[in-house]
């Protein structure tokens, strides 16, 4: 080793200008594509195009998250290698509000959300026979209701003249009437604590009816209902969002004045807000991707995703990386000791996220309950099988995993970088397999004729694809070139522009 | 938390508290001293409180031999189980314990990966813990099959009955797993002790001599052997690292892939994996805590480390927490009788309702306490901490196995169980066996691994004197 | 300061490979001979209380099997004959009635023999399958498969003896392919039945009847084909609908 | 102690002593360059960065790993699907008994995988590293014991052909070594 990189030398940091053509090519793309997909949106191609956006909004919003993820971690773990990269994981992070925003149109406009998760719409129209029925049986109910009451009040008051009757009732005779009492006042009680007002005798009926014809909306109403549905939607919002710009703006005034505080805020609160970091990203994923399919449901779902996006984030840093170093940015701090380190944290992600993808299939397969195993069953036959198989074991999995097995690989850029793009690639037919067979039985269920693709949908999977990463790309380089390239006077910078493994 | 330093205090960033990495080893020990304090106690004489604790466990031993031969020779009925709880203590026992062992690897495997120096401290001791706790798990399944006779059935021989192992059962799968996991722990341990074992054999005299240095191969630590030997123990360890998932996640399996409610889960494996590092962290603490005290080793296994075990205890107590509260949630949101059924059983009604609330308090509350610094450094919060753990995932294991069957799809099924004498005996006996076994390895092998913890010391480094002029540059420049 | 050990002990590593080696391939080597049921059963040949002579009876003197072991044809159990069987032949004044082989057969059903007691004969059991394991034999002599498949030729033995392994591969290997264990009904008990005893155009007219193929169809399927059990069974296994289960069920109830 | 090993006063070679990890390495480097061959640094822990020092290449271990992991995987493989598949074929939770059991198939495939390069890199590593070797020139110097305690030692062997006596001696002072011992079979 030639001596040692002192992190003094590094303290004015590297600020990274924006290439304009790159610049405007992305705003091209980005702000041409968002044109073109919503005034072709304007149409009944609306319900398979939002399978499109979700799947084109999910998959660089999961890239983001990871970046975020990697972010704490680094904190958490009081980590010093990653020092010299860490501003990367900071920007794709701060990516986190415009994904969530680009998602809105879906989240929010009817011919949309109803498309995706049906069970807004399969909610509604429940909800509507239901009051249709309330209201014509109300009046109904109520009158029988209350001449069950009344007869039960009579009841009680037979059996008290029965008691008044008996002239001198033996003790036993006479406790046994009493209990006899005891019990019809009981059920005249029980019956007389029904709200028969009108609102009341209604919600009873709508509850009843709800119950008798969608019963597993009617069970998980607690949570699939639209108020909820907006709260957890904005707590993602400001829990994912606030936890990135947060930790970076204070990363970022660690550069102007080098005091270590801002170092040690980082790490306490990236620890204290990990919890909520998780519980977002969990519930996010529930929402916009369990959610396709209502009736479907695993606990791992949440750590699935989260295998894939912290796996593919750093993927896309190392992308990065090897982008700007050969733009001639970054060439000294960052050296091939950062690449191994990275290349092996993917690495270790592979294998994670193929223990998990696996594990959540083996249980399901293994178990064979009917309403877990229709996910697979769906992924697994005819099209998707061979999809299946192709791309996410072995494209996701064996080829990754065996390349990164080799230590060369991990050292040299353009190669690791080349893997790196191909896991994106697989981390993008991930993503669509969750989502795109959901779409044609979705959008054709109701027709009778149940079609298992809709045909040419993909065009507007590939437009609202190349729409986003104009967007994400655009913002991205924004990003970078807000503050220095890495955190220039972190007090770890000797350790990482030093790390050796 | 109130920050005291601001940029104008004349000490370099990198120095500042909360920033500077903390020195392993405390007091500027020298590699000689290290030596010295580790094979002391194997060379000195043991304190008293070594003798108080061994008769005892060699006691419980004699229980665990006692009610094992009482079982074998009356029959498994003398155990509390029947229908339709037939997997009782002795399962949770076996659950338990291999979980227990979890933390020995992940300490010798995972945190050698991800080049946590820190390790080197206390990865001899956990790794010990491992194979003892490992050894103590392979009891209960191996008397549970009944005729303990009959245990090579397991083996794929080939015989005349044409009968060959279901390999779709995930309990061939455990079989499979454990044995592969105390084989490769136990390679992984010796491989490790081989050096300190040659320090011992150098120091010793006399037919201990010729025993340490028989055990030590002839260790004669060339470089041209530390090289092959790092890239095997890195082998061993990465090879560790995803074995020790698959271990507690195939004895989830032994769960999860069934049908029944509260069994039946995806998110088994990882948090059984998680549940079992978290144990077997507060294992490590339970243990490490009076050893460290009882042979002086403060200077070794100092403040950081236990603060950093702590931390894990958090983060692990955090995503088991996160798995109770997806299993919860899922019970509600999947909507399907059985399973929601038995989640309330669990905790709002039921005869094991106390069990639940005793997991939960244990594993998920209890370590929220290690939030705050001052209770990371407690010693006697934190030991207290541990054992709640300790206690906590024996009920968790408890939880799931004996209340999910106790109450089956049929209610003319149900059925509650409670544990005989003989289930009793043979756990309390069990924790004989595992104490008498790491009293005896105390006693004779380096409890720390001396070696490792030579190599992280900072004048250990090739480039020390680089650092240290780096360092005094900017302590000339800051005043 | 010197070395601990003396030179020779460099190569101890090989010896104690090179034992441990020899060690274990004999360990397995006689785990898997002697752990066995072929190992254990076979052979098996108890005296029993009364010397009976099978391939007198039996054999020599053609008595059917079924004049013993009267419920074979309708019990899962195949019976041990009640010394009132043996009375019928043996009782007094009738064939050796005197003979001292007999003096069990005597103390149990002779009321004027000093000896009698009235208890039944204390056959040894022979064969034996475990507790766990069910035989049912109706199930199996119903549809053609000789007591030979199991007992051997228990007509030419003058003292029976646990002639097959009754292993479970023993029965696996019927279960998966039968063929060359039936043959007709009619010639059940009869131990040296062979393939070339059978009339082939009955053989045939029979099987047709039970299928639907005529003779001729059958006969010119089987053109060039030896005539032999593996023939006879095949097409036994046809008509009379045979499927021997093989999951674990089938006899572990 | 009695010294059982034979007390032929051959040289086997020179065993000199540094006073850090950071001075042996730069004599390490030292004696690479001077061409020596059959040498080595004994240390009580690996030193960082020695084998570069040394210029030595990076182990091969692995490679028979990767052939223990291989024959793992074709020996679980293999066993379970001619014991599944043909030999015994089960029909267990309607799990087929075909090709596409083969997920059932994993958990003991992955365990045998390990458990057999698990014993490749051990078995590879004494056969590599030609251990145990009970008995050894090297015990029979005072000094070397000190290597697993604090010591820093070089060897030089005699066997090398750039051993020159003196002169090696010479060298091995020249590049910082303290005490100096000679080392006989």
């Amino acid at each position: 080793m030639a001596g040692l990189k002192d992190g003094d030398d590094y303290r004015d940091g590297e600020r990274f200008k924006i290439p304009s053509t790159l610049q405007f090519a992305c705003l091209g793309v980005g702000g041409a594509g968002l044109l073109l997909f919503f005034i072709l949106a304007m149409s009944d191609r609306a319900g398979a195009m939002a399978y499109s956006w979700l799947f084109a909004v999910i998959f660089f919003l999961s890239l983001a998250v990871g970046g975020l993820f990697w972010t704490m971690l680094h904190h958490a773990s009081n980590s010093g290698w990653g020092t010299v990269v860490r501003r990367l994981m900071e920007n794709l992070a701060s990516l986190i509000p415009f994904m969530i925003v680009l998602a809105l149109p879906i989240l929010a406009f009817p011919n949309f959300r109803d498309a995706l998760w049906e069970w807004f719409p399969e909610r509604k129209a429940a909800l509507a026979d239901a009051s249709t029925y309330a209201e014509q049986k109300r009046d109904a109910y109520i009158a029988e209701r209350q001449a069950e009451i009344a007869k039960a009040e009579e009841a009680v008051a037979a059996a008290k003249k029965d008691l008044a009757d008996v002239a001198s009732p033996s003790p036993g005779h006479r406790l046994h009437l009493e209990r006899r009492i005891a019990e019809l006042e009981e059920k005249a009680a029980k019956l007389a604590e029904e709200d028969l007002s009108e609102a009341g005798a209604t919600a009873t009926l709508v509850d009843k009816h709800f119950l008798d014809h969608a019963t597993l909306l009617f069970n998980k109403r607690g949570y699939l209902n639209e108020g909820f549905w907006w709260v957890r939607q904005i707590f993602y919002f400001v829990a994912l969002s606030g936890i990135a710009l947060l930790l970076r703006s204070w990363s970022i005034r660690l550069d102007h004045d080098g005091d270590p505080k801002w170092f040690r805020w980082m790490r306490r609160w990236s620890c204290g807000l990990l919890p909520f970091f998780a519980t977002a990203w969990t519930f996010l994923v529930f929402d916009w991707l369990m959610g396709l399919d209502y009736s479907w449901f695993s606990t791992m779902w949440g750590v699935y995703l989260f295998a894939g996006a912290a796996l593919n984030s750093m993927g896309l840093l190392v992308i990065l990386l090897t982008a700007l170093r050969k733009a001639g940015y970054l060439k000294d701090v960052v050296t091939l000791e950062h690449y191994h380190l990275m290349g092996k944290l993917m690495h270790a992600f592979v294998i994670f996220w193929a223990y998990i993808a696996f594990s959540q299939f083996f249980l399901i397969w293994y178990a064979n309950i009917t309403e877990e195993t229709q996910f697979f069953l769906m992924r697994n036959t005819a099209f998707w099988n061979g999809y299946t198989i192709a791309f996410l074991v072995v494209g996701h999995f064996f080829l990754p995993f065996v390349v990164l097995l080799l230590r060369k690989v991990k050292l040299m850029p353009m190669v690791i970088s080349g893997v790196a793009a191909w896991n994106l690639l697989m981390h993008a037919f991930d993503l669509y397999w969750i989502i795109a067979p959901e779409r044609g039985p979705s959008l054709t269920a109701h027709t009778g004729n149940i079609q298992m693709t809709i045909p040419g949908a993909w065009v507007y999977d590939i437009l609202a694809f190349v729409t986003v990463a104009g967007i994400f790309g655009f913002f991205l380089l924004r990003q970078l070139a807000s503050a220095s390239l890495f955190p220039c006077r972190d007090p770890r910078l000797d350790e990482s522009l030093n790390v050796v493994n | 938390m109130a920050d005291t330093s601001s940029a104008n205090v004349p000490v370099h960033p990198s120095e500042a508290e909360g920033v500077a990495r903390e020195q392993l080893v405390l007091n500027n020990r020298s590699l000689g001293w290290i030596t010295d304090r580790v094979c002391g106690i194997v060379e000195n004489r043991q304190p008293l409180i070594w003798w108080v604790l061994f008769v005892p466990s060699v006691f419980g031993f004699l229980c665990l031999v006692f009610s094992l031969v009482y079982l074998v020779s009356t029959g498994v009925g003398v155990w509390g189980m029947n229908h339709p709880v037939a997997w009782g203590w002795d399962i949770v026992n076996f659950v338990f314990w291999i979980g227990i062992g979890h933390a020995g690897t992940l300490i010798s495997a995972i945190l050698f990966l991800t080049r946590q120096k820190w390790r080197t401290s206390v990865n001899r001791a956990s790794e010990a813990m491992t194979i003892f706790a490992v050894m103590c798990a392979g009891i209960f399944p191996g008397f549970h099959v009944g005729r303990f006779w009959m245990v090579w059935f397991l083996a794929p021989i080939p015989n005349s009955n044409a009968i060959w192992q279901n390999f779709k059962s995930p309990l061939l799968w455990d079989v499979f797993a454990v044995s592969t996991y105390f084989t490769v722990s136990l390679i992984f341990w010796y491989i490790g002790l081989i050096p300190d074992l040659a320090t011992l054999r150098d120091r010793a005299k006399g037919i201990a001599k010729k025993l340490y240095g028989f055990f030590a191969f002839g260790w004669r630590g060339g470089n041209r052997q530390w090289r092959h030997y790092e890239m095997a123990y890195l082998i061993l360890a990465a090879l560790s690292t995803p074995l020790v998932l698959s271990v507690h996640s195939v004895v989830s399996f032994d769960f999860a892939t069934s049908v029944i409610p509260g069994w039946h889960t995806t998110i088994f494996p990882p948090y059984f994996v998680a549940g079992a590092i978290f144990g077997g962290f507060a294992m490590v603490l339970t243990l490490m805590l009076p050893v460290r005290k009882l042979y002086g080793l403060e200077d070794l296994i100092t403040g950081k480390h236990i603060d950093n075990m702590a931390k894990i205890i958090l983060l692990t107590g955090t995503i088991v927490g996160y798995a109770y509260i997806m299993e919860l949630f899922i019970s509600y949101y999947g909507a399907n009788a059985f399973e929601a059924d038995a989640f309330h059983m669990r905790i709002l009604s039921g005869p094991y309702t106390w069990a639940y609330y005793c997991m939960f308090f244990c594993n998920v509350i209890a370590p929220q306490v290690f939030w705050f610094h001052y209770c990371r450094h407690n010693l006697w919060i934190v030991f207290i901490i541990a054992n709640f753990v300790n206690f906590g995932m024996w009920f968790e294991r408890f939880v799931i196995i004996p209340t999910s069957l106790a109450r089956d799809f049929l209610p003319g099924q149900w059925g509650n169980y409670s544990a005989s004498w003989v289930e009793k005996l043979l756990f309390g006996g069990s924790f004989g066996m595992f104490m008498m076994l790491f009293l005896l390895f105390l006693r004779f092998l380096p409890v720390i691994a001396i070696g490792e913890v030579k190599g992280v010391l900072p004048q250990s480094d090739p480039h020390y004197p680089e650092w240290k002029r780096l360092r005094e540059k900017r302590r000339a420049a800051a005043n | 300061m010197g070395n601990i050990f003396p030179r020779w002990t460099n190569l101890l590593p090989f010896k104690i490979l090179a034992c441990l080696g020899v060690l274990g391939v004999c360990v397995i080597a006689v785990a898997w001979y002697s752990f066995t049921p072929k190992y254990t059963r076979v052979g098996y040949m108890p005296q029993q209380p009364i010397p009976f002579d099978h391939s007198l009876h039996a054999g020599q003197l053609g008595m059917d099997c079924r004049y013993c072991h009267t419920h074979v044809e309708n019990s899962p159990h195949s019976n041990i004959p009640a010394a009132q069987v043996c009375w019928n032949c043996h009782g007094p004044g009738k064939v050796k009635a005197d003979s001292p082989k007999l003096e069990p057969l005597r103390a149990a059903m002779d009321e004027n023999y000093e000896g009698y007691t009235g208890q039944p004969i204390e056959w040894v059991q022979i064969h034996k399958v475990p507790e766990y394991a069910h035989f049912n034999h109706m199930a199996h002599v119903n549809r053609g498969v000789s007591c030979v498949e199991c007992h051997g030729r228990v007509d030419e033995m003058p003292v029976v003896y646990h002639a097959k392994p009754l292993s479970m591969s023993f029965c696996l290997e019927c279960h998966r392919a039968p063929e060359d264990k039936l043959r007709p009904l009619d010639q059940i008990t009869n131990l040296a039945w062979k393939a070339d005893d059978l009339d082939p155009e009955a053989f045939y007219a029979y099987v047709a009847g039970k299928t639907e193929a005529s003779v001729d169809e059958l006969k010119k399927g089987d053109a060039g084909k030896p005539w032999s059990r593996e023939l006879i069974g095949s097409h036994l296994r046809q008509a009379w609908g045979i499927h021997p289960p093989q999951d674990c069920a089938a006899c572990h109830y | 102690m009695s010294n059982p090993s034979s007390s032929s006063n051959e040289l086997f070679g020179y065993v000199a002593e540094f006073s850090s990890a950071a001075d042996l390495y730069h004599a390490a480097e030292k004696v690479r360059d001077a061409g020596f061959r059959r040498w080595d640094v004994h240390t009580p822990y690996p030193v960082h960065g020695m084998d570069h020092a040394m210029g030595l290449g990076k182990s091969w271990l692995s490679a028979l790993v990767l052939g223990g992991g291989i024959s793992g995987s074709l020996t679980a493989l293999l066993l379970q699907f001619f014991t599944q598949v043909s030999l015994y074929p089960t029909v267990v939770q309607s799990k087929p008994t075909n090709l596409f059991t083969i997920p059932a198939f994993f958990p003991v495939t992955f365990e045998l995988t390990i458990l057999l390069s698990a014993f490749a890199t051990v078995g590879g590593l004494f056969t590599i590293i030609a251990l145990p070797r009970w008995n050894h020139p090297l015990f029979n110097s005072p000094l070397f014991s000190k290597f697993s305690n604090d010591g820093f030692l070089l060897v030089i062997e005699a066997r090398d052909p750039k051993f020159h006596g003196e002169k090696t001696r010479e060298l091995l002072s020249e590049i910082g070594a303290g005490q100096i011992e000679e080392v006989t079979y």
